[in-house]
């Protein structure tokens, strides 16, 4: 059994993380993951910083929202067997797509750090640290094919579960009905 | 108290005062008036004893009523089949750097006014002008009463 | 009254004459879904979630405004069928702001189930974000054009029940958007009774009463057909 | 008509380039010339001017035809030829043709004026194909008589087709006639007419609506401008007899606003048959009377549907809605009603005077523009190949150009690829090749055109004259229109072209109306004959021109 370990990823783009709490409410269950799976990168379950290669299955929290979200998808792609579109940040871009009603990164930084700035606010440029916000939030399967899509705000810890396990045992997961795949 | 408009109370006798006159109504007094603006959209409510919403929306359904009052000027570029593969995209969009609101200007498009032979051309206060170029229209323009 | 006798997913169905395919449909216990309509309205057509097939026809009907007729075969689920219902969904979805998680309407929303219905876990087409706003005039409710799918129920309740007819579409394509008098504030509209029908048939929460918060809008369409019922019998369920 | 007369053609595209100030001038000229020969006792200067609906080739405008007073006529365009037409230049030829004309006149009489050809004109000669190889039943008095005197339409027949059903009172018997003759609705679905008639006719109930709808919407048609403007008597002469047929007392016609001259026509018209009784209560001393209403559009293309027409003409929105019932069971204000577009009227007179059987197959206008080098009206009969119309008498594309494609049928039509140009235009065949007749609208597109520009642009037009009503509509147009312009800049990838090929069935299948039924066939059509076009556009690199695909 311990030979049959998958490679399991989680990331964490443009999402509250609530994503993440909501695998961590799994519970007992996460000691019979442990088992079956090795996680190798995951912001609530790993140290490791770089995103590895040869990835069976990696759940993929939030939308994209700049570059280096773009980036870490793209390198999530290229090394993930299956990719597990997580939550409905990843899925509808959801709350942090609520800026692209305002119809580009540069009218959000202005709203945010000018307009609603308490006197002497500052559009942010670092370049090489602070990221560029893209000029919109994107789901990610806009940008990269999606094998498996995991909706909720977050999904319940039940419906993570109903996902992984066919995942563990080699198969694709079929969800279906209101707890399954319910947005919100 | 005088009845408001009452240059409306022909057309509205003729249609009777009946609903289904409501277009031919808005018809004449934007004639009239230049534009449909909220006390005369309320005047012919009443008249026509029909719900404000009802006018509203079957006014703003119509691409030729207005809520604004119109430019000293109308330059329309005609956007039919015909003008398009002749170049009319390009010709609205040179038109649309131009800062034409500041001369009272007011630039539109018309999806085809079915004198395509002339393609591409442009509809200036109602004078159909054949086969213009950004360039044409400019200079046409330039000669209008400021 | 004459009674038709019709094939619905090859089930006999029995029903009186003048009744409509989606009633007949129900009777027989197939699961039609549908939107813009509501029993105690007239039927508009607009969502075409109830499209169904009907044997000899290539052209799908609207089983809400199709009138049952002897011998008719209809067949209400098809991969074809599937296809549309769940396009029509992504439709909407992408159509406006449907943010789920921060929705009064979470949980009880007709859009919402309606997805999981289609089997909808993603939208095939790109989200549009249109710039809409939010009418929070009214001292009681509000509008959140983001979430409205313009199913014309408030139009028709307040027209069609109320008889104030605060409301009608305005503009056109995908322009539309609900109006209240000359399009204006909510508040502004004198024609307004405050009687909150079309808060209760609203299917999602664009109309929404102002003191609830996340997931508590529930809609109250059943409230509606008992007025409808009581004005139409001279019946009332005290 | 015992002198000479020139016929100016007044409508509205000669108009554009200054025919209307052309024939006011040639106007007041001879009556000043007349009025003087008569003082000083001069006969034979009967030399009259009109102004007349269109002569067919507008390319070539303004057009002006000079009729010997022995008969025969000569045509002559005064055009620029695609000269940018400004007033000044404008101007210039007006005078010069006027300045002329008045010589011509002191000169002599009205055989000097026969005689007389106008400066820097070209006369079309009659075998020129344009003219030849039309059959002009619909347009037969169109661009002969004055269309604001009822009079000289009158002396050319007009009404004789309506006095002679009152005379019969058949109505039974005229429907038959038109059923026979197989004529279909010329507005684009091709419905049975006879049928139609036939089916409002059979409705209980006393009061019965005639609706005319002359909401010519699609881009690049004006075949039913050009009978309005032309010989709006015509159509009337058709909707009373249609309103005989079928027990209608009251008719409406729903013209656009974007047609200020075709309405001017239209209202002259009314008014005089009125005056004339040929329209009213006991028309022609018959017990037969016929009410006609002009409704004017306000700018909705959606209101071409008949659901939607209704709704306009009762003062709604524009906004189709479900058929059944359909508009001969419940129509205008609830009653029955027949609606038949401009053409379709139009033809029953001719129908009648030929009899079906010499009427049919019957004829069809088509309105021919875009990248073709002669662009107008033309009527030819039913089934003509479209090469004989494109090339033969459109002359085919630009000087070093080559015809890609024409397209018929506007937003809800497709593009008939180059090597099919000797289809036959008729209702079948044309669908074979999945696009349809619609309503005459004919535009050439030459081998410098992208077709999926084409395909963008009719879905940009439909996704703005989308009602809003139905999703599938008012959102799938967007989203396709989205797709085409990732496409056209090179964003797309074969997943989106996949994407679109799902779309469209979607949209046609789900829609309400035909608008939205429609608004996916240029997308369909141009995929079907132009896939190399959509597929160049998916490489990063430009590739090397796309070529048509042999279908």
């Amino acid at each position: 059994m311990t030979n049959a370990k998958i490679r399991l990823a989680t990331v964490w783009l443009a999402g509250c993380s609530g994503c993440h709490m909501s695998f961590l409410d799994l519970d007992e269950w996460l000691l019979e993951l442990a088992e079956r799976a090795e996680i190798v990168y995951s912001p609530v379950a790993s140290d490791i910083k770089t995103f590895p290669s040869n990835v069976d299955v990696c759940l993929v929290e939030g939308g994209v929202a700049n570059t280096d979200n773009l980036e870490l998808l793209h390198q999530v792609r290229a090394n993930s067997r299956v990719l597990v579109s997580f939550g409905d940040c990843a899925i509808t871009a959801n709350i942090p797509g609520m800026r692209n009603m305002l119809n580009g990164a540069d009218p959000v930084l202005r709203r945010s750090y000018l307009e609603l700035a308490d006197g002497s606010g500052q559009l942010p440029h670092a370049p090489g640290i602070v990221p560029e916000l893209l000029e919109r939030v994107v789901p990610v399967h806009e940008l990269v094919p999606v094998d498996v899509w995991l909706p909720g705000c977050p999904p319940s810890a039940e419906r993570i579960r109903a996902a992984l396990e066919p995942l563990l045992a080699g198969e694709m997961p079929q969800l279906s009905g209101a707890d399954q795949i319910r947005f919100g | 108290m005088p009845e408001p408009y009452p240059e409306l109370q022909p057309v509205l006798q003729r249609h009777g005062y009946r609903p289904d006159g409501l277009i031919e109504v808005l018809n004449r007094a934007q004639e009239l008036h230049g534009h449909l603006s909220p006390p005369l959209l309320r005047h012919i409510a009443r008249q026509l004893k029909l719900p404000l919403s009802r006018v509203q929306g079957t006014a703003s359904f119509y691409h030729l009523f207005r809520f604004q009052p119109p430019a000293r000027h109308c330059c329309l570029v005609c956007t039919g089949t015909a003008c398009h593969v002749l170049g009319a995209a390009a010709l609205l969009a040179a038109l649309e750097h131009e800062p034409l609101q500041e001369r009272g200007i007011e630039l539109g498009s018309v999806r085809c006014i079915g004198t395509c032979s002339g393609a591409p051309l442009v509809v200036v206060d109602g004078q159909v002008w054949n086969h213009q170029s950004a360039a044409g229209v400019l200079d046409g323009l330039r000669s209008l009463d400021p | 009254m004459s009674v038709c006798t019709l094939r619905i997913d090859n089930r006999d169905v029995a029903i009186a004459a003048g009744a409509s395919v989606l009633e007949a449909a129900r009777a027989a216990g197939a699961a039609i879904p549908t939107l813009c309509h509501l029993d105690g309205l007239s039927p508009v057509a607009a969502c075409r979630l109830c499209l169904v097939e009907l044997e000899g026809s290539d052209k799908l009907q609207a089983a809400c405004v199709t009138a049952v007729a002897d011998g008719m075969q209809v067949r209400t689920d098809s991969p074809r069928l599937r296809e549309i219902r769940r396009s029509v969904i992504e439709l909407l979805f992408t159509e406006g702001n449907h943010v789920c998680a921060i929705c009064v309407a979470n949980g009880h929303c007709e859009l919402q189930d309606l997805a999981v219905t289609v089997g909808m876990d993603h939208s095939r087409l790109p989200y549009r974000f249109p710039d809409r706003h939010v009418d929070l005039s009214h001292p009681l409710f509000g509008l959140d054009h983001n979430r409205c799918i313009l199913c014309s129920r408030c139009v028709r309740v307040c027209d069609e029940v109320e008889g104030a007819h605060v409301w009608d579409i305005g503009w056109r394509g995908e322009h539309c958007r609900i109006i209240a008098g000359l399009d204006e504030p909510w508040e502004a509209v004198n024609a307004c009774t405050h009687c909150g029908k079309c808060v209760e048939v609203c299917p999602t929460g664009a109309l929404f009463h102002k003191a609830d918060t996340s997931e508590e809008k529930q809609g109250h369409p059943e409230r509606l057909q008992a007025l409808v019922h009581a004005r139409n019998h001279q019946q009332w369920q005290p | 008509m015992s002198g000479a007369c020139l016929r100016i053609c007044t409508a509205a595209s000669c108009r554009s380039r200054g025919a209307e100030t052309l024939r006011q001038r040639c106007s007041a000229l001879l009556e000043s010339a007349n009025s003087a020969s008569a003082t000083q006792g001069v006969a034979g200067r009967d030399v009259t001017v009109k102004g007349v609906g269109c002569l067919g080739p507008c390319s070539e405008g303004p057009l002006l035809a000079v009729d010997a007073a022995a008969g025969g006529s000569r045509l002559f365009s005064l055009g620029t030829n695609g000269q940018a037409g400004s007033a000044a230049v404008i101007e210039a030829a007006i005078k010069a043709v006027a300045a002329d004309l008045h010589t011509a006149v002191a000169d002599g009489d009205g055989s000097a004026v026969a005689q007389w050809s106008p400066p820097h004109s070209r006369e079309l000669p009659a075998d020129d194909p344009f003219l030849a190889l039309q059959l002009r039943r619909v347009l037969a008095q169109c661009g002969r008589i004055d269309p604001a005197e009822i009079a000289d339409a009158l002396a050319a027949g007009a009404y004789r087709q309506l006095q002679a059903v009152l005379q019969r009172n058949d109505p039974a018997g005229v429907i038959e006639l038109v059923r026979r003759s197989g004529l279909r609705g010329r507005g684009g679905a091709g419905y049975p007419t006879g049928l139609k008639w036939a089916t409002v006719a059979a409705m209980p109930g006393g009061e019965k609506v005639v609706v005319c709808n002359a909401d010519e919407g699609d881009p690049g048609a004006f075949m039913d401008r050009t009978v309005l403007e032309g010989d709006p008597h015509t159509l009337l002469e058709g909707m009373a007899i249609a309103a005989h047929a079928v027990g209608a007392d009251r008719g409406f016609i729903y013209v656009r606003a974007e047609y200020p001259l075709a309405i001017e026509r239209l209202r002259i018209a009314i008014a005089q048959a009125e005056q004339h009784g040929w329209l009213g209560t006991a028309i022609a001393g018959s017990d037969f009377s016929f009410h006609v209403e002009l409704r004017v559009g306000a700018g909705a293309y959606v209101c071409g549907e008949e659901t939607a027409l209704i709704h306009s003409i009762e003062g709604r929105r524009g906004v189709p809605r479900p058929r059944p019932p359909y508009p001969a069971q419940r129509g205008v204000f609830g009653l029955p009603t027949l609606i038949n577009n401009v053409e379709t009227f139009a033809n029953i007179p001719a129908l009648l005077r030929l009899g079906p059987e010499a009427y049919a197959p019957g004829t069809k206008v088509f309105s021919l523009t875009g990248q073709v080098r002669r662009s107008g009206v033309l009527e030819v009969p039913m089934g003509t190949p479209l090469r004989t119309i494109v090339e033969t008498m459109g002359g085919g594309a630009p000087a070093g150009r080559r015809i890609k494609a024409v397209q018929t049928g506007g937003p809800s039509g497709g593009c008939v690829p180059a090597s099919a140009l000797d289809t036959p235009v008729d209702y079948e065949s044309l669908q074979a090749l999945g696009t349809i007749m619609g309503s005459g609208g004919m535009v050439v597109l030459d081998d410098t055109t992208n077709m999926v520009d084409i395909a963008a642009f009719f879905m940009a037009f439909s996704r703005e004259e989308s009602c809003g009503k139905c999703i599938p509509c008012r959102s799938g147009t967007v989203q396709l229109e989205m797709l085409l312009r990732k496409l056209l800049s090179r964003q797309a990838s074969e997943l989106d072209l996949a994407q679109l090929e799902r779309l469209c069935p979607v949209v046609s299948e789900a829609s309400l109306c035909g608008l939205g039924q429609s608004a996916p066939r240029p997308v369909l059509s141009t995929l079907r004959h132009f896939r190399g076009d959509y597929l160049a556009l998916l490489e990063p690199t430009p590739a090397a021109p796309p070529q048509e695909q042999n279908p």
